[in-house]
């Protein structure tokens, strides 16, 4: 079948990077996947620019600081179709489990009393955390959302060919939150 | 299987479900029957064995020619009635339902020991509930770990009562009950005393097999080891009827 | 007992009475209470000998226009209170000139509220007809005003079939806010098997700012007690609950007092009025929750247990409270049962609306010159009530809505005023009669905020039962908020209707069911109240 | 079989505690009596204590739980001791309408205590009450038992003050003071 090939870029907000891990776990249908798909902007690849036009774009991770929601942001911006990789991205998961405490408290615990060299507050170099994390729809616009943590590559695999074959992914069957 | 005809008032009544025809006693309920028959209706709180709670409002049906919705657990069958168990308004009603649930305390599925085995996550993925849209509840509350064999963990909790249904009318010993009122509901052994300190359990852990998520779970357990089992709880509700 | 004794009876107190010349009644009700009226009362009784003949000074109930309370009226033994001659804000230091004033052709000009003005002579006065005339803590009071007449009536002269057909044919319907109609509700109970059944009386008000079921049983107990008793009759009941506010203290005490007073004088107790019809009322206090004024979760509660609904069917008429019989009404509906019995029930068809017979009590409070208690003919128009009885806005303002139906209710514009108040015209208007709250609201007020103060109520007194109403109400809540504060955008008002459909037809009992009414009404009308706030 | 249920013995010779058992007993010990009695200890003792909440479960038979989620489910049984003086703001909706919120605001303010809190020197308890009935005479507060109506918050606040120069009331305001049946 000669479809057309998918532009695709992948970044992770605050995750762990397991729902990117799971995306390499497909095995040889990576190579089949590598056929269809460019990835054009990916912690996976050297390209380091997000092209003006995305055909699809994989957000892992949930909104927790300035940068996640900037990328977050673009990522909506250049991308057609914009998928929620992931229970952080879909849900919160383990980082908006810090929404339970005031920030102050949770910079405090982590940079002050859990520390014995040097105990400070983190200030340049770093983005500024955000008050409350969210999930990447309580910020932007999302078109599919993937729960899974991490979604299998199984999970992966049937949006991707959904979106190449130009379907409604709906991997509900294959995964779920937890997963 | 139905013993020697000892209950020969009851009628047998016949009805449609889905446009499937069925007949059943008139005193069971929509719930029942549909179980019976593998007709999937999701219940959080209904528990064959236990008496009827009506709390979760999952296995809402439409009876046709009614205005309002009816909780199968709490409505019996009746001749001629026409129910509708998976239309398009009450899968969206049920996915609402499920959200809410998620919302209202920490349940994070990733680092659950119920992970995989917990029937609130399995609804979820059968109501099709693949993201959040609303704010969770911004409550947390502490973990029991007293007791020697089991631990409570109120952030998985939803108020479902089966546990202090099955204490009270199986185990008899009545230690779980709700405090409170709303959302800021618990469950509670005793006085609300840490479960350790308890007078009246017996830790017999009927609560835990009978609980649908990871709220009540063994100790040691890890992160998706926590299978429970049930099997014991309609052998034991037939035991203990009076005879 | 025959009627011709209690009547004799009447007969004798009433020319007992006529021999005082002037009847001094200090309303005794809850709002003239905490304004002083006890003070007044205590000058005014220090003024007159203990045994003056020519004036007796009492304590009586709600006379109604309660923003003008203290209120004292001064009237000959039997008067009405519209015949009366009353006077407003009084203090103790006003006990002289009152009393020097006795007999005199012109009242206190600076005191006098006139009796005819419309606050009083637009109302018709059925469940409050002795209200503020009578003593309440006084049995022969009652009876002096044709007090147990009907019950001893239907005890010796009507089958319990009788009664029941009266009451079918009054049209009366639950005043407690679903409308229930009542004759039949009565005849389901009648024929449930016996041997025992129950007769419980909704005395649970929880409606903020409605106070009509405090007033009838601070100012007429007695009342309430023959309708529960006809009731027990009619249906075969001969035990009875009132279930009443802890928050309502006065009502408790003067209930129980009438309550001991008329198992004294027989009509409670067993054998009453010398027929084999026994029948005893018991009192059971709340203790602070909105869900108990639901039947199931009420009858929860007089069984000790935490006030929570449970699944109906089995309705309380099949299986109520210790899984018998139960019958429950209201405490206006039980008062509205003497008067029927005793003139028939054809004579209370006649008054009211096609689907909505006899008369309504209402609260009337917020932005209104006469804040207080009213009872006009079912179909009276609101702008009537509103505009001549209460007396419009203070300072000549505008009516924007009016609230009826508490937390279960909504808001009715300003352009819908015209409605007569009925059950069928307010639910189509997206509201209900409730249980008689009406609360005027003008320009001021944020059509958000009070969608809010609603939801708010609702989250705080929702059991925690099921789950649409303890996280439904929660959400919705917090969604209203993010409104009001002008942080939500177009996707949390969808979200909120959205809740507001699923909450409504999810819920257990009908506080979750009615939960989004104010919401869905106010959205209805003041939609741009709403969406102007909204930021995307 | 029939089991022997044995009566529990008095927590105290405090003579409140016969009280007490008068409800008990004129309700024959039944298990619905629960809240009948629940009331009768809050007004003879002011709150519900944990000695206490264990002897109605004992003389009632009603199991632990069960008690403590009676006591918790109601509003206005209160589990805490109350401070010397109370003070029950109105939030019903005529009280609302009429500035109820800015009341509590104010003794939030000035006073540093949330509705249904005592103040951490023990003076004042504030509450919050669903409508106390006095819509005439909106925004209205119970303060020790005395509704005071048509209230702006600086004469809430003035009213407070003279409390604390007088004595606190004996036993508990009869707002919150309801009379069990004869």
């Amino acid at each position: 079948m000669n479809t057309p090939r998918l532009t695709v870029a992948t970044a992770w907000l605050d995750g762990c990077s397991g729902c990117h891990m799971s995306l390499l776990d497909m095995d040889q249908r990576l190579i089949e996947l590598s056929e269809r798909i460019d990835i054009v902007y990916s912690p996976l690849v050297d390209a380091k620019a997000l092209p003006e036009r995305v055909d699809v774009g994989l957000l892992e991770g949930s909104i927790s600081n300035a940068d996640d929601l900037a990328l977050a942001r673009r990522f909506r911006e250049h991308c057609r179709v914009l998928v929620s990789l992931g229970d952080c991205a879909v849900n919160g998961n383990v980082p908006a489990m810090r929404n339970h405490f005031p920030l102050e408290q949770v910079l405090a615990r982590a940079y002050r009393e859990n520390v014995t060299l040097q105990p400070q507050l983190p200030e340049r170099g770093v983005p500024a955390l955000r008050q409350r994390v969210v999930p990447i729809h309580g910020e932007v616009a999302v078109d599919v959302f993937v729960p899974g943590c991490p979604p299998s590559a199984e999970a992966i695999w049937q949006v991707l060919t959904a979106l190449l074959e130009g379907r409604d992914p709906d991997p509900s069957a294959v995964t779920r939150f937890g997963a | 299987m139905p013993g020697p005809a000892s209950q020969p008032k009851v009628r047998v009544v016949t009805f449609r479900v889905d446009d499937q025809d069925l007949s059943a006693r008139e005193d069971e309920t929509l719930i029942e029957v549909c179980r019976e028959h593998r007709i999937p209706i999701p219940s959080l709180c209904y528990l064959e064995g236990l008496s009827v709670w009506g709390g979760c409002r999952l296995c809402m049906v439409e009876i046709v020619g009614q205005p309002r919705l009816a909780a199968a657990c709490s409505t019996r069958v009746i001749e001629g009635m026409e129910v509708r168990t998976d239309t398009e308004r009450l899968r969206r009603y049920r996915r609402i339902l499920v959200e809410l649930l998620f919302a209202e305390r920490a349940h994070v599925c990733s680092v659950c020991v119920s992970n995989g085995h917990c029937e609130l996550q399995t609804l979820a993925q059968r109501c099709g509930v693949d993201h959040m849209r609303m704010p969770r509840r911004p409550v947390s509350y502490p973990v029991d770990s007293s007791h020697e064999m089991f631990r409570l963990d109120h952030d998985r909790c939803i108020l479902c009562t089966r546990c202090v249904r099955v204490c009270d009318e199986i185990e008899g010993a009545h230690t779980w009950d709700v405090m409170g009122r709303g959302s800021d509901c618990r469950v509670i052994t005793d006085m609300a005393q840490p479960w350790a300190e308890s007078e009246t359990c017996t830790s017999c852990g009927k609560c835990v097999q009978v609980c649908p998520t990871g709220a009540l779970v063994k100790q040691g357990t890890s992160v998706g080891e926590m299978v429970k089992d049930q099997h014991f709880l309609p052998i034991l509700a037939r035991r203990r009827q009076p005879r | 007992m025959h009627l011709d004794d209690l009547a004799e009876q009447a007969a004798t107190i009433r020319a007992r009475d006529a021999e005082t010349a002037h009847e001094i009644r200090v309303c005794m009700a809850a709002s003239c209470q905490s304004s002083g009226s006890g003070q007044v009362l205590d000058a005014l009784r220090a003024g007159v000998e203990p045994q003056s003949s020519s004036c007796r000074v009492k304590g009586v109930g709600c006379m109604g226009l309660c923003s003008a309370g203290p209120l004292v009226a001064v009237a000959a033994p039997g008067d009405t209170l519209n015949a009366s001659r009353l006077y407003r804000d009084v203090t103790p230091a006003d006990a002289p000139a009152i009393l020097d004033n006795l007999g005199k052709p012109d009242p206190i000009e600076r005191l006098h509220c006139p009796t005819d003005q419309p606050f009083f002579t637009a109302q018709h006065r059925i469940v409050l007809e002795h209200s503020g005339q009578i003593d309440p803590d006084s049995l022969d009071d009652a009876i002096a005003v044709g007090g147990y007449s009907a019950l001893v009536h239907a005890l010796t002269e009507l089958t319990p079939g009788e009664v029941i057909r009266e009451i079918t044919t009054s049209g009366l319907r639950g005043r407690g806010g679903g409308g229930y109609p009542t004759g039949l509700k009565w005849s389901t109970v009648a024929k449930m098997p016996g041997p025992q059944k129950y007769i419980v009386c909704n005395a649970d008000e929880g409606d903020p700012g409605a106070f009509m079921d405090r007033a009838v049983l601070e100012s007429d107990p007695h009342r309430v007690i023959e309708g529960m008793a006809i009731a027990a009759y009619a249906v075969g009941a001969s035990k009875g609950y009132v279930y009443v506010r802890a928050e309502y203290p006065l009502a408790v005490e003067r209930l129980t007092n009438a309550i001991r007073k008329a198992k004294r004088a027989g009509f409670l107790g067993s054998q009453i009025a010398d027929t084999q019809f026994s029948f005893e009322i018991e009192l059971r206090l709340g203790a602070g929750a909105f869900v108990c004024g639901e039947e199931t979760a009420l009858m929860a509660s007089i069984q000790g247990l935490r006030g929570q609904p449970r699944p109906r069917p089995p309705y309380p008429a099949e299986a109520g409270l210790w899984g018998c019989p139960t019958l429950i009404n209201n405490v206006e509906t039980f008062a509205n049962i003497a008067p029927i019995v005793r003139e028939g029930g054809a004579w209370f068809a006649a008054l009211g609306t096609e689907g909505s017979k006899g008369t309504k009590v209402f609260a009337l409070a917020g932005t209104i010159v006469n804040t207080g208690l009213i009872e006009v003919p079912m179909g009276t128009r609101l702008a009537h009530i509103i505009e001549v009885i209460g007396g419009g806005i203070p300072g000549g303002g505008r009516v924007k809505a009016v609230q009826t139906g508490g937390p279960s209710g909504g808001c009715i514009p300003r352009a819908h005023l015209d409605t007569p108040v009925d059950y069928d015209s307010l639910k189509g208007l997206g509201t209900i009669m409730g249980s008689g709250g009406m609360i005027v609201m003008d320009e001021r007020s944020s059509m958000v905020d009070v969608a809010r103060y609603f939801m708010e109520f609702c989250m705080t007194e929702s059991c925690g039962k099921c789950v649409p109403c303890r996280t439904g109400t929660q959400q919705m809540h917090a969604l209203l908020e993010r409104i009001a504060a002008a942080e939500a955008g177009r996707a949390e008002l969808a979200l909120l209707e959205e809740l507001c459909e699923v909450v409504q037809a999810t819920s257990l009992c009908g506080l979750g069911q009615t939960a989004p009414n104010p919401v869905l009404s106010t959205l209805r009308y003041f939609r741009d109240e709403y969406e102007s706030r909204l930021v995307d | 079989m029939s089991l022997h249920r044995p009566k529990p013995a008095l927590p105290s010779d405090d003579t409140r505690w016969k009280l007490v058992n008068a409800t008990m007993r004129r309700n024959g010990y039944a298990d619905h009596a629960l809240i009948e009695t629940l009331h009768s200890i809050q007004n003879a003792f002011g709150y519900l204590d944990e000695t206490a909440l264990r002897f109605v479960a004992a003389a009632l038979d009603v199991p632990l739980s069960k008690v403590f989620g009676v006591a918790t489910f109601y509003h206005l049984f209160r589990l805490k001791p109350k401070g010397r003086h109370t003070c029950v703001v109105c939030t019903g909706t005529a009280c609302y309408i009429k500035g109820a919120g800015v009341l509590v605001d104010a003794l939030r303010a000035h006073h540093q205590v949330e509705p249904g809190e005592t103040t951490a020197d023990g003076a004042l308890s504030v509450l919050t009450a669903r409508c106390v009935g006095a819509c005439g005479l909106a925004p209205a507060a119970v303060v020790d038992g005395e509704v005071v109506g048509k209230l702006a918050p600086e004469a809430l606040l003035a009213r407070l003050d003279r409390l604390d120069a007088a004595p606190a009331p004996p036993g508990l305001p009869a707002s919150s003071r309801p009379r069990a049946p004869a």
